[in-house]
């Protein structure tokens, strides 16, 4: 019934973020472009273990017993923690930038430091 | 049961007071009718959805006296009551950002709160 | 800065109910959604809250960077002598689990309305990773605010 | 039935507009925000993929932890991306 | 009697969208606070109702802690547009 | 007409992505498995956490028992990443810090 539709949207959004972080010159968006990337790679991971009809992997009270797979939600959840902190460290070091160069640009900044 | 009807009942005025909410977010002209739109009309409209799910909840309670229903029943009050203190906060705070950043309703010629503050 | 009467009144009155959602969050692990990560997040993003109802000045004596850190490395710590308690099969072997002792109920096979005394060693992980999520989550905040304070 | 599929196929159409709109704005402001309400509708999404955990961590690390940490940046930094 | 909330969920959705129209277009910064504020609400009704469409108890627990956490957002953005962090 | 190369590589590489995933064709595993949305391959790992979890570490989520339990490594890289990330976040701002001193 419902056609892959997911995939397609994920494939999208990856695509969207690829093409910002080469096209795009400005650090902070390219951090957002960055993190658009990692929210695409969780929302397959989450789909890839969906099955139709199941119900979340938890047995208090649950209304049957036919499940969706637990693995990639299990990855999915380190992988959500990591990212936060990557993008903290990130942005840290767009700030110290900010006050060293004086400007965001990734081009005038290479060419700052010749 | 009659409390369906109910239940049918909770759930129109929800969505006709949500409905009301965004379609004001959209139509309005400036920054303050659309926050006096959307947030005072979409708080109410989610607190009666939600009493529909309570209502639900204690029906099936009464029915066949699983004590699970109990939980849902508690657990979406608590849910009402945590929306109910954090939503108006949000509102007051971004009516204040609004003020002070410079963005002056539509079509108005005098402003007190301006003259007030200096 | 700080903000508006209203907002420092609110936050003073829902810090504490953050606080314990998340400690509930964090205890009913392995019986409800939730777990070790989910619940330091939000009482991490209950210290965001605190940071930006008042003026840092303000704050930075309630909020010690050092303290923040410090409980960071506790929770690892802890986490890793959690699993190296069971190396007498493996390292992260359940040593706890249908023992009859601390968290060692044996859980009935199939669907049942969840008991909180089971589970064995995943409520003492749970802890010692959300006191570390907390702690690590919450000194990025006051990190980055410091240095904004610092150089503007 | 059919308004679970139709469900699932307008928050995907809503996600794609609102990654396109997330890089598009030339206010680092607003680019913040549009990320904040993708993250609001990808925990949505989890919550109907029966991915709980996954919902509550994205809830409270994606909407509240990552939209204060970039407003903090952008305040350090400057708020126009400027083009050339 | 379930096929109701679904519908009921749906028709929500058809809102949140006529709000995120709301945040494509809005000319300033405040007008997209105040979509963000509404979406929160919404999606918070959403999942309540959703939860008895599964009927899984235990899902109402994500609903508490959205709408706990999630005006911590619109928090910082409006001390933001006051000038100053 | 570097600008153009690089377009047009970001083109094959969206539409091979788009081709494997509209298309249920072998792409993986043996011939005849598809792609598809709702009907994951069948593993017997996951079906072994089902139906074991419950039994081998007491727990009632399963999610939480694979998280801390069955890959608990996974977890312990996670957490020294974590802390990584914080020190050298904490670094870079305090020495740039003392420097201005």
């Amino acid at each position: 019934m419902l056609f892959n539709i997911p995939f397609i949207a994920v494939i999208i959004i990856i695509s969207i973020g690829i093409y910002a972080m080469l096209y795009k010159r400005n650090l902070i968006k390219i951090v957002i472009a960055l993190d658009l990337i990692e929210s695409g790679v969780n929302l397959f991971l989450v789909s890839l273990g969906y099955r139709n009809g199941g119900i979340a992997p938890i047995y208090s009270n649950a209304p049957s017993t036919k499940m969706v797979l637990p693995t990639p939600q299990a990855l999915t959840l380190t992988s959500i923690v990591i990212g936060v902190a990557t993008t903290a460290m990130l942005l840290s070091f767009c700030m110290v930038i900010y006050r060293h160069y004086g400007t965001l640009d990734a081009r005038k900044i290479r060419r700052l430091r010749e | 049961m009659w409390t369906q009807y109910l239940i049918w009942i909770f759930l129109g005025i929800g969505l006709t007071f949500n409905g009301l909410g965004a379609i004001g977010l959209l139509r309005f002209p400036d920054v303050y009718t659309r926050l006096h739109a959307a947030t005072k009309a979409t708080t109410f409209g989610s607190i009666f959805t939600s009493l529909a799910v309570v209502t639900f909840a204690f029906t099936q309670l009464y029915l066949n006296g699983k004590m699970a229903n109990l939980q849902l029943g508690l657990h979406t009050i608590v849910a009402i009551a945590s929306l109910l203190l954090t939503n108006p906060v949000g509102a007051h705070a971004i009516a204040r950002a609004a003020h002070r950043s410079g963005v002056k309703p539509e079509k108005a010629v005098v402003d007190k709160l301006a003259e007030v503050k200096k | 800065m700080k903000m508006s009467k209203i907002v420092r009144t609110q936050a003073n009155f829902l810090y504490p109910f953050i606080l314990i959602f998340g400690f509930y969050i964090i205890a009913h692990g392995h019986l409800t959604p939730g777990g070790g990560f989910q619940g330091g997040a939000v009482i991490a993003t209950g210290i965001a809250l605190i940071a930006v109802a008042y003026k840092y000045n303000d704050i930075k004596k309630w909020l010690k960077k050092t303290r923040l850190t410090a409980t960071e490395g506790i929770g690892l710590l802890a986490f890793i002598i959690t699993a190296i308690c069971g190396f007498g099969t493996s390292f992260f072997y359940n040593w706890l689990a249908n023992s009859g002792l601390l968290f060692g109920d044996r859980v009935p096979y199939g669907i049942n309305p969840g008991y909180l005394n089971t589970g064995g060693v995943l409520p003492i992980m749970n802890l010692a990773v959300g006191i570390e999520v907390l702690g690590g989550l919450g000194v990025i905040i006051v990190y980055m605010l410091s240095y904004v304070k610092e150089v503007k | 039935m059919i308004f679970e599929y139709l469900l699932q196929i307008f928050l995907l159409i809503g996600l794609v507009i609102l990654a396109y709109l997330a890089i598009k704005f030339k206010d680092l402001i607003a680019c913040a925000i549009s990320l904040g309400i993708f993250s609001f509708i990808l925990s949505l999404e989890f919550y109907i993929l029966q991915a709980p955990d996954v919902a509550i961590a994205e809830a409270g690390i994606g909407a509240g932890l990552t939209t204060a940490i970039f407003i903090i940046a952008i305040h350090g930094t400057s708020r126009w991306e400027v083009e050339e | 009697m379930i096929d109701i909330w679904f519908l009921t969920a749906f028709i929500l959705l058809l809102w949140m969208i006529l709000s995120i129209i709301r945040a494509v277009a809005g000319p300033t910064a405040p007008d997209r606070v105040v979509a963000l504020d509404t979406i929160n609400t919404l999606v918070v009704a959403i999942m309540i109702i959703l939860s008895v469409a599964y009927s899984q108890i235990i899902f109402v627990d994500v609903a508490i802690v959205y709408a706990l956490l999630s005006f911590v957002a619109t928090l910082y953005i409006a001390k933001y547009l006051e000038g100053g962090i | 007409m570097r600008n153009a190369l690089v377009a047009i590589s970001l083109l094959i590489v969206f539409a091979s992505l788009v081709y494997i995933a509209v298309n249920p064709g072998d792409f993986g595993g043996q011939t005849g498995e598809h792609l598809v949305f709702g009907e994951p391959k069948h593993t017997d790992m996951d079906d072994y956490f089902i139906h074991h979890g419950q039994n081998q570490s007491a727990a009632n989520n399963i999610v939480t028992s694979i998280v801390f339990d069955y890959r608990g490594y996974d977890t312990l890289g996670e957490a020294s990443v974590l802390f990584a990330a914080v020190l050298g976040a904490g670094l870079v701002l305090r020495a740039l810090r003392r420097d201005k001193k």
